[in-house]
């Protein structure tokens, strides 16, 4: 990710935080954010990536969607008397491979109902994840692969 | 409000004191976090209990609207928390100090700068 | 009290004040500047020595000058923020503060200038210095302050840098001690706050000269008992009193002598220091109601003391014991509250920073001679160094209470104030410590001086040869004092009456810091 | 009809109750264990119903500064579970301690 | 007396003191010429000394002394009468002698300059305590002689017996310095005085008062330590183990006499009262006899003259108590006739043992070819010592016999107790002053001649002083004892005893003295042999004693201390809690500082939970069966208690709890990565019992004094304060934080030391190693 | 107006939020294994605390806090999975195993085929020199 | 910790811990927060890092050395303390100029300076016991 779009997100997060929108106040954000990435400078990601801003709207949409239907079910089994399950960890082949890409779909799968990644692979070719059902995982691929991934590859290529 | 505060300080004594007793380093290191935190417990008794009306002045106030909790012991505290978190790490880390050095973690065996065989001084001239 | 008006500045803020007040908070200020510096220059080995040397004797100046004053003017008081006091901290320096901070700072000057040869590239690194000038920061502040919450935050600043002295080395020993040290010391400062916290709780304020004002009017419904019996516990812990003394003669034989020396001198005598502003000063009539506990505090920790002493063979645990029973010598003045039996107090607190820490670099000297720490193996050390010798014959003498030393005086003050008060057994006890330590330190001296060396060869390959005049000023320099205060006595004694009675009757500080009137 | 406000307040004490029961059964949990991992996944939703709690009181007290307070609970909350998870990880180069730590649960 | 007189004698009392010092530098220089210029400093106050005869004879004490320590009272007086004046003289007179004495003595010695500098120290020390007005002063001088006298006893620091011998010294005179302290300190209590002159003037104040007795038995425990009275008279003879010139000076001259100048010093304030005439005679008796008969045991010339001088002392006790003006007198004379043939005597002997190579009286003999001059000083002073008569020892035998031949039974049972001491020592005198030089030439290490000049000349005129004493005792009368006595008895006395004999019970007791002395000298060996018999068979002495107290009073300590640090942490806190406990329940008791009932509390439920999970995650801490369920359950408490700040309007303390109380767990959790602790608690029940009764005291009392605390009207005045002026005047709406950086920020700074220290600290515990690579299972085997 | 619309809006989260939390904390003691009580804690535990701060953001009457409270949201949405990932991935490796009725394992399968290709590098590595 | 997720991650968190802390910082005067915890924030920022890519890499970021900065940061409140040397007025009074920067009044003060010091303090410190904890952890 650029450093500059870094450093003027930090800014924005800044101005969020003090709640005040001044030019002033924004321009301290860039330079306290500037010093922030300064100490990170080391680990950022240098490869340019494109963004399209519509498509992370639609990703951010579809995550909350995701979030409360995750919440949702959770709370239902949970408060189910019987608790029918069938966990299991299991291996899902990435198509992504940049590690941003990789890290935001290991999270949004986290957030998302009834799934936990585990683990990436050495190689970062396959994801481990938990699935409180795991019964057909052939199911659990699809939905990814055709939910999350596919909506990262169209908001960062 | 002071009575229960106070039974529950002196819970917080209580159990912080035998924990520091009990002869396991870890226990007394744990001990002396709890105990640090009656101690604040006390200090925040000390100065009286209000509840919920935080001593901050609203942004549109110059003065608090109403009675709010004594501010005096909560600086106080913040002195005093800050000041025995430092000791806290510090005996932690000497206590796994300890352990390295002198490979006990029982105050029983902790007698290196106190032998156990001392010998009697000598008794000539 | 104040008016609440905000306009009404004049009765809330302070006025202007005159540079010369800056002397009561310099010594604090300097140190702590001094030891953040020191920290920030931690790598540059070789200035760290000549810049704390520096700063201590601008410190040393600072509070010179602040006793002059104080002499002559009487308290001086700054209250921080420009407040007025007791909402602001106060820091008022009275005679008994002022000097001890002299001579606390004379000390640690001496300390760090021997710390040269003592101290080697490790403890430098890790800071030994930046500790060093911390330790001096809190015992500076502690003398100074006149405020009894910022009396507790001093006592931890030079607690944890004692820490931080007593750990550098990192032998098993060393941890070992100071991890007893640790505990039992954090235990006896959390009992100071907590006794402060009960007081706050009873008074609603922190400024010592205050609430000795207010003591008067609570007496009767507040627990004033038993929060002054907190205070002579969790005081009496930090001076080492029986049977609360275990910290000491765990710890004080372990770390490097400078240290050591610096412990010795200092620490057990801000305890006995914090017990007169507080239960003089502060608490009168509660001392008095416990002088009778207080007085075999006293006798126990004279006895224990100076018997554990007799038991050593390692002569640094032994000088550790003789500070124990020189802390039942001072108790004996605050049990007896008596004007002369307080000055006695104070002056023995004086003669006590300066030989304990003496008897703690003698003990580096002699075991660069003698090649060892241990009675069993010591000797020989007449023959090598006559002028050592000489030396150390003057410091056991001024420990014992001898003359021509410093302790003759304190001692005689003492007995005399017992005798007079009707305290025969004090009286005795104080003296049959005295004759006990001159055993003790006579044993030192006969098996260590006058006996021949005790082993054959080259000794204890891990002593470094060092000049002689490196062993040779630090303890001359302290030992100096020591006989000017066993010969020439008159203006210690003089201005430790000055100091007991500005505690004994709180009107002239009380006046200091409320100069409007009080509260 | 009660007015807002009251419903509001009502409303905000009847939430205290239910994160206190969570409260309790989350440090039930943390009691229970069995294993460590299970004890620091219970601290961790403790934190999280500190946040809630925080959120809630904030807004019946009307005291605003409460949201900073949750964050920042929130960022040390994670830091504590990274730092134990970093910790169950180095634990396992020990294996047998592992065994034994489960043989005493 | 004039200002220019006045600075002159506080130089004579400095002098000393200044020759110490130089004393080294000189010795360098000339070697054991030394002594020569050396000797000028006591030769000079001897005659300054001398100036102040006739005043005193007039009966016109001198005094002077300025002002050293006005706070206390003390001041550097000097006060001379007849007592003082003649110890004076004794002592720098007989020091000059001394000084010479040394110089032969310990010619070519490695540390004779160290040597010259301890005598003159010492003779400062003993100077300044016969002048010293003020009570503090004469207590301070007191323990310079114990001091220095340790120094000069261990000269000879290689060999044990004399390390021993100091340090017993020590003990003793320095336990009779403290008592004697103690004793002054009471007596200024009594009367207020702390000058002598003034107590002295102070008329029976003393010996009034209830603390009489206490001030009494004070004072005799320093004269009778200094003065080696039965039973502390052991440090004496060992005390030999000092070269000769030191014994000769110590504990015939000087030393030893400051017990009885003490006596009398203080006998017109003391004195006259039952207690003092039983206590003195007694132990003097008992020192007397004891002292003899050890004396006659002796085959060693210096320990022969030791132990007479412990009998000596006890006589002059006995007779310092027996409460008559003759009885002082013969006291007075006695002592100076001691002085001069004891300090000669001791000379002698010292020669001898110098050029002989031994002091063992069965193997010397025939000595007086060699040491024609020696040996007339010994005859000489062996005479006085005998008492016979134109010798200042008659003088004194004369007066003793009068003085004790009243015709009462306590006085007859002294005066045959002073007939056998005197006989004995009578035998003793010549065994030193003549056997050694008579007789068959003995088998001897060395071929003995006569010294130099410097060795003969100070027994010489010591003993030719005792005859022209004698001879001319009219004049010193006039000027040494009538003065003396009179300053003893505290009135004006007048001595005439002669030392041509004439006719009367003293006469006849003094020939049986000789009589039985005669017989004794000749029967000395199987006397020796059957007194050494006698010893054998009690086996014990206070001398072992000495060193049965010592180890005892070590081993003791060493026992005491075991319990009291016995070096285990868990002893120290439960002891430290007790004591807590302790403290805080017995005042509120006492005192009747217990809290009231107090009113039920109204929580609200979620408050109530809150307490509640606070309790639970203490629980839960106790109950933790490893350290990691504790660990997170300490979490859980800490969490509580933030939760509780938040509650009860402290969001700054919740904010700050929270974050320090994740980090304690963090960092908990990072250092436990480390360590292998067994998890369970093995205390023994009954132990867990204590501790938890320990713990439930403190709990409860820092619970009920809290509760007592609250339950006070509060004065809010500063928080008042606060309130009002933080937007204000500190410009800042939380005033907790106002309070921080501004109304408090001196808190905060010392705050932030710690912070920075503690960092920096476990820096240095966690970097600073030992041994490299510590391993607790290579230390634990180590150990 | 606005303000009960405020109000009654915010009443409505809280008693979401707090509702999600509860259920969150059953599931965390009902669950069988870790595994399984980390969905019920990082999902319906964030959700919960999400809402209420939402609840927060919707109550306040300055900007400024809604924003920051979203800013919480946001901060929150950050740190939960990572740390739910990081404990997930240290248990596992730790040997903490699955519910004994799970149905499969495959990253335990794909750590033993990686110990198993490791120790034959080793043998290689050790055989080389 | 080698976690790709988190090592990704881990950055960005940081730079928002941080943000956070002076935030924390800035606004301790009117609202709680402050130096101290401040301070914590960002010591907890660091510990995150150094969890992540482990301690040298932290070390090389602060360029200084923890306690130096902790050093620092009570060097600049004993400063700000002395400020009040100049004016005549007692230790620690607290000061404030209000200059306008980018046309905004800007308030300024000693006792902001303190604060500030107390933050490096913290930061300084904490980081450095953390760093030196995590440091063993790799030996
Ligand atoms: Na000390
Ligand atoms: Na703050």
């Amino acid at each position: 990710m650029s450093r500059y779009l870094n450093n003027i997100l930090l800014a924005l997060v800044w101005a969020a935080l003090t709640g005040s929108f001044t030019l002033a106040n924004f321009v301290l954000g860039l330079l306290l954010g500037r010093l922030a990435l300064y100490l990170v400078r080391e680990q950022l990601e240098t490869r340019q990536g494109t963004y399209r801003g519509g498509k992370i709207v639609s990703l951010a949409v579809l995550f909350i969607k995701e979030l409360v239907l995750s919440g949702w079910r959770v709370a239902t089994l949970v408060t189910s008397p019987k608790m029918q399950i069938r966990p299991g960890i299991f291996a899902y082949p990435l198509s992504v491979d940049r590690d941003f890409e990789i890290t935001l779909l290991a999270n949004l799968i986290t957030l998302t109902p009834g799934t936990l990644s585990v683990d990436v692979s050495e190689d970062r070719t396959t994801l481990f994840i938990h699935a409180i059902d795991c019964s057909d995982v052939e199911k659990n691929i699809r939905e990814i692969r055709y939910g999350f991934e596919r909506k990262i590859e169209e908001a960062f290529r | 409000m002071e009575a229960v505060f106070s039974l529950l300080v002196a819970l917080f004594f209580g159990v912080g004191i035998y924990l520091i007793l009990s002869r396991h380093v870890i226990r007394i290191v744990l001990g002396i976090a709890i105990f640090g935190n009656a101690v604040n417990l006390l200090i925040f008794t000390s100065g009286r209990i209000m509840r919920e009306t935080a001593p901050i002045i609203p942004g549109n106030l110059d003065l608090l609207p109403g009675p709010a909790a004594n501010p005096l012991p909560q600086a106080l505290i913040l002195t005093a928390i800050v000041i025995s978190f430092s000791f806290f790490a510090f005996i932690l880390v000497l206590a796994y100090r300890a352990y390295q050095e002198i490979g006990v973690d029982d105050t029983i065996g902790m007698r290196i700068s106190e032998p156990r065989d001392d010998a009697l001084p000598p008794m000539g001239y | 009290m104040a008016a609440t008006d905000p306009g009404a500045l004049g009765a809330v803020l302070s006025g202007p004040v005159a540079s010369g007040d800056w002397l009561v908070i310099a010594p604090v200020v300097i140190a702590i500047a001094a030891g953040a510096l020191l920290l920030m220059l931690r790598h540059h080995l070789r200035w760290q020595a000549a810049y704390a040397s520096g700063c201590l004797l601008l410190m040393l100046a600072a509070n010179a000058a602040l006793l002059v004053r104080v002499l002559s003017d009487g308290p001086l008081v700054m209250t921080m923020g420009r407040w007025l006091p007791p909402f602001g901290i106060s820091f008022a320096a009275d005679a008994l503060g002022a000097s001890f901070a002299v001579v606390a700072t004379f000390v640690a000057l001496i300390c760090a200038l021997s710390s040269a040869r003592d101290i080697d590239t490790t403890g430098r690194r890790y800071g030994f210095y930046p500790f060093l000038m911390l330790m001096m920061a809190g015992v500076n502040g502690a003398f100074l302050t006149g405020d009894i919450f910022n009396l507790y935050v001093w006592f931890e600043v030079f607690l944890i840098a004692s820490f931080g002295l007593l750990i550098l080395g990192s032998e098993p020993a060393q941890i070992d001690g100071a991890t007893k040290y640790g505990i039992l010391n954090l235990l006896a400062t959390a009992l100071f706050l907590i006794a402060t916290a009960y007081l706050y709780g009873a008074f609603g304020t922190l400024n010592m000269a205050d609430i000795a004002v207010k003591a008067a009017g609570l007496r009767g419904s507040a627990p004033l008992m038993t929060i002054a019996t907190l205070y002579l516990l969790a005081f009496g812990m930090k001076a080492a009193a029986f049977p609360v003394n275990f910290w000491l003669p765990a710890a004080y034989h372990t770390p490097r002598l400078v240290t050591a020396a610096l412990f010795g001198g200092l620490l057990t005598k801000i305890g006995v220091y914090a017990l007169l502003r507080s239960l003089v000063m502060i608490f009168p009539v509660e001392r008095a109601a416990l002088s009778e506990v207080i007085e075999w505090v006293a006798i126990l920790t004279m006895i224990c003391g100076v018997m554990g002493a007799l038991a050593q063979t390692d002569v640094r645990r032994m000088f550790g014991f003789l500070v124990i029973s020189g802390v039942g010598i001072m108790l004996a003045g605050l049990a007896l509250g008596s004007p002369l039996g307080v000055s006695g107090t104070i002056l023995y607190a004086v003669h006590s920073m300066l030989v304990m820490s003496a008897l703690y670099l003698l003990a580096g000297a002699m075991r660069e001679m003698g090649g060892s720490f241990l009675l069993t193996e010591l000797g020989g050390i007449y023959r090598k160094s006559t002028f050592l010798t000489a030396v150390a014959l003057l410091i056991f003498l001024a420990a014992a209470g001898l003359p021509p030393g410093s302790g003759l005086w304190p001692k005689v003050m003492l007995a005399k104030a017992a005798i007079d008060g009707g305290g025969w057994l004090l009286a005795g006890a104080i003296l049959a410590t005295g004759f006990m330590t001159s055993i003790a330190l006579g044993r030192v001296f006969v098996l260590a001086f006058w006996r021949d060396a005790q082993k054959a060869g080259p000794v204890d390959s891990t002593i470094k040869s060092v000049p002689r005049l490196a062993i040779y000023a630090p303890l001359v320099s302290l030992t100096i004092p020591i006989v000017v205060l066993g010969i020439i006595p008159e203006q210690f004694i003089r201005i430790a009456e000055l100091a007991s009675a500005g505690l004994i009757d709180v009107t002239a500080y009380v006046r200091a810091v409320f100069p409007a009137g009080g509260s | 009809m009660i007015s807002a406000e009251g419903f509001l307040g009502t409303v905000v004490l009847m939430s205290l109750l239910i994160l206190s029961v969570s409260f309790l059964l989350t440090v039930l949990r943390v009691l229970k264990g069995p294993t460590l991992p299970d004890r620091i996944l219970a601290l961790d939703m403790l934190v999280a119903i500190g946040v809630g709690f925080l959120a809630v009181t904030g807004i019946g007290s009307g005291v605003t500064f409460n949201v900073d307070i949750a964050i920042a609970l929130g960022l040390v909350g994670f830091l504590a579970t990274v730092a134990f998870a970093r910790f169950v990880l180095s634990r396992s180069k020990a294996a047998s301690e592992v065994l034994t730590e489960k043989k005493h649960d | 007396m004039g200002t220019g007189a006045h600075s002159l004698t506080f130089l004579a009392l400095l002098l000393p003191f200044l020759g110490a010092l130089a004393a080294p530098l000189l010795c360098r220089a000339l070697k054991h010429n030394a002594a020569w210029p050396l000797a000028a400093v006591p030769l000079f106050i001897f005659l300054h000394l001398v100036g102040f005869l006739e005043p005193i004879a007039q009966g016109r004490p001198v005094a002077g002394g300025f002002d050293w320590i006005p706070s206390l009272g003390v001041r550097f007086s000097w006060y001379l009468d007849g007592l003082s004046l003649t110890f004076a003289l004794l002592i720098t007179g007989i020091g000059t002698l001394i000084v010479l004495y040394s110089g032969g003595y310990l010619k070519g010695h490695a540390h004779q300059g160290r040597f010259f500098s301890f005598i003159l120290l010492f003779m400062g020390a003993m100077l300044g305590l016969v002048v010293s007005d003020s009570f503090i002063m004469l207590f301070m001088f007191w323990e310079l002689t114990s001091i220095t006298s340790f120094l000069l006893i261990g000269f000879d620091h290689d060999r044990e017996a004399a390390r021993r011998a100091a340090l017993q010294a020590l003990v003793l005179t320095g336990m009779g310095g403290l008592s004697l302290l103690a004793g002054l300190l009471v007596i200024a209590s009594i009367t207020g005085v702390t000058e002598l002159s003034s107590l002295l003037s102070s008329g029976p104040l003393v010996r009034q008062s209830p603390l009489y007795l206490a001030a009494l038995l004070l004072v005799l425990g320093g004269a009778f330590t200094k003065s080696a009275q039965f039973p502390f008279h052991f440090w004496l003879p060992n005390a030999m183990e000092a070269p000769t010139p030191v014994s000769a000076y110590l504990h015939s001259a000087t030393m030893v006499k400051a017990g009885v100048y003490l006596l009398m010093r203080l006998n017109p304030v003391l004195g006259d009262t039952v207690a003092w005439e039983t206590l003195l005679p007694m132990f003097g008796g008992v020192t007397l006899l004891v002292g003899a008969t050890l004396a006659i045991r002796q085959t060693g010339l210096k320990m022969m003259l030791a132990y007479t001088t412990v009998a000596s002392l006890g006589l002059l006790v006995m007779l310092t108590g027996f409460g008559s003006e003759r009885a002082i007198e013969a006291a007075v004379l006695y002592l100076v006739a001691h002085s001069l043939f004891k300090g000669s005597l001791f000379m002698v002997a010292g020669s001898i043992g110098h050029e002989a190579g031994t002091r063992d009286i069965r193997r010397l003999g025939g000595l007086s070819r060699a040491m024609p001059i020696t040996f007339a000083a010994g005859l000489l002073a062996a005479f006085s010592m005998g008492g016979l008569p134109l010798f200042f020892g008659f003088v004194a035998k004369e007066e003793i016999y009068a003085g004790l031949a009243v015709g009462e039974t306590w006085p007859m049972l002294l005066g045959g107790v002073a007939i056998v001491g005197n006989a004995l020592m009578f035998a003793i005198a010549f065994t030193v002053g003549l056997k050694p030089f008579i007789g068959t030439t003995g088998n001897m290490p060395k071929n003995p001649h006569e010294g130099s000049l410097l060795l003969w000349s100070g027994p010489l005129v010591l003993a030719v002083s005792g005859l022209g004493a004698g001879l001319f005792s009219g004049t010193v009368h006039a000027f040494g004892s009538s003065p003396m006595a009179s300053a003893v008895v505290g009135a004006t006395v007048e001595v005439t005893a002669s030392s041509v004999p004439h006719a009367g019970l003293p006469l006849y007791l003094s020939i049986a003295t000789i009589v039985l002395g005669v017989a004794a000298y000749l029967s000395q060996d199987r006397l020796r042999q059957s007194m050494a018999n006698i010893l054998a068979a009690i086996g014990w002495g206070p001398d072992r004693g000495f060193d049965q107290v010592m180890r005892g009073l070590l081993r003791l300590s060493f026992a005491v201390t075991r319990v009291v640090q016995n070096g285990r942490l868990d002893i120290y806190l439960t002891v430290t809690f007790v004591i807590v406990a302790i403290a805080l329940f017995v005042p509120m008791v006492a005192y009747g500082e217990l809290p009231a009932m107090p009113e039920v509390p109204r929580l609200l439920l979620h408050e109530w939970t809150i307490v509640v999970i606070a309790v639970i995650g203490l629980g839960a801490v106790l109950y933790a069966q490893d350290r990691l369920t504790a660990i997170v359950s300490l979490g859980i408490q800490g969490f509580a208690v933030a939760l509780l700040f938040m509650l009860f309007g402290a969001p700054d303390l919740s904010f700050t709890q929270f974050m320090v109380e994740t980090l304690s767990v963090v960092i908990l959790a990072l250092v436990m990565t480390r360590l292998k602790l067994s998890p369970s608690d093995h205390r023994p029940a009954r132990e867990k019992a204590l501790d938890l009764t320990v713990a439930t005291a403190c709990g409860a009392g820092f619970g009920l004094l809290l509760l007592k605390v609250t339950q006070l009207p509060f004065d809010d005045t500063l928080s008042q304060f606060y309130q009002a002026h933080s937007l204000a005047l500190a410009h800042g709406r939380n005033i907790v934080n106002v309070i921080i950086v501004d109304f408090r920020g001196l808190d905060t700074l010392g705050e932030i030391a710690v912070v920075m220290v503690a960092g920096l600290a476990i820096l240095a515990l966690i970097r600073v190693r030992s041994v490299p690579a510590a391993d607790p299972q290579a230390v634990m085997e180590k150990r | 107006m606005i303000d009960a619309l405020q109000n009654y809006l915010a009443a409505a989260l809280i008693l979401v939020g707090s509702t999600f939390s509860l259920t969150a904390s059953v599931g965390l003691l009902r669950l069988p294994d870790l595994y399984t009580r980390m969905h019920a804690a990082s999902k319906a535990g964030t959700l919960g605390s999400c809402v209420v701060l939402l609840a927060l953001a919707v109550h306040a009457d300055d900007p400024a806090i809604s924003l920051r409270a979203l800013a919480g949201i946001v901060f929150f949405l950050l740190t939960v999975p990572i740390s739910s990932h990081l404990l997930a991935k240290a248990a596992h490796r730790a040997g903490y195993a699955l519910w004994e009725h799970s149905e499969r394992d495959e990253l335990q399968t794909a750590l033993e085929q990686e110990a198993s290709s490791a120790s034959v590098a080793d043998l290689r590595n050790s055989s080389q020199p | 910790m080698r976690s790709l997720i988190f090592r990704t991650a881990a950055p960005y968190l940081t730079a928002l811990m941080l943000l956070f802390s002076v935030f924390v910082l800035l606004r301790g005067h009117n609202e709680p927060g402050g130096g101290f915890i401040g301070g914590l924030i960002a010591a907890s920022a660091f510990a995150i890092h150094g969890i992540a890519y482990g301690v040298p890499t932290v070390r090389r970021a602060l360029h200084f050395h923890p306690m130096a900065i902790s050093g620092f940061g009570l060097l600049l409140a004993a400063f700000s303390g002395l400020v009040s040397c100049a004016f005549g007025v007692p230790f620690l009074t607290g000061l404030w100029i209000s200059p306008a920067i980018l046309g905004v009044t800007v308030d300024l003060s000693t006792v902001m300076l303190f604060d500030i010091g107390v933050y490096f303090v913290v930061v300084g410190s904490i980081t450095s016991i953390a760093l030196a904890l995590e440091d063993r952890e790799e030996g």
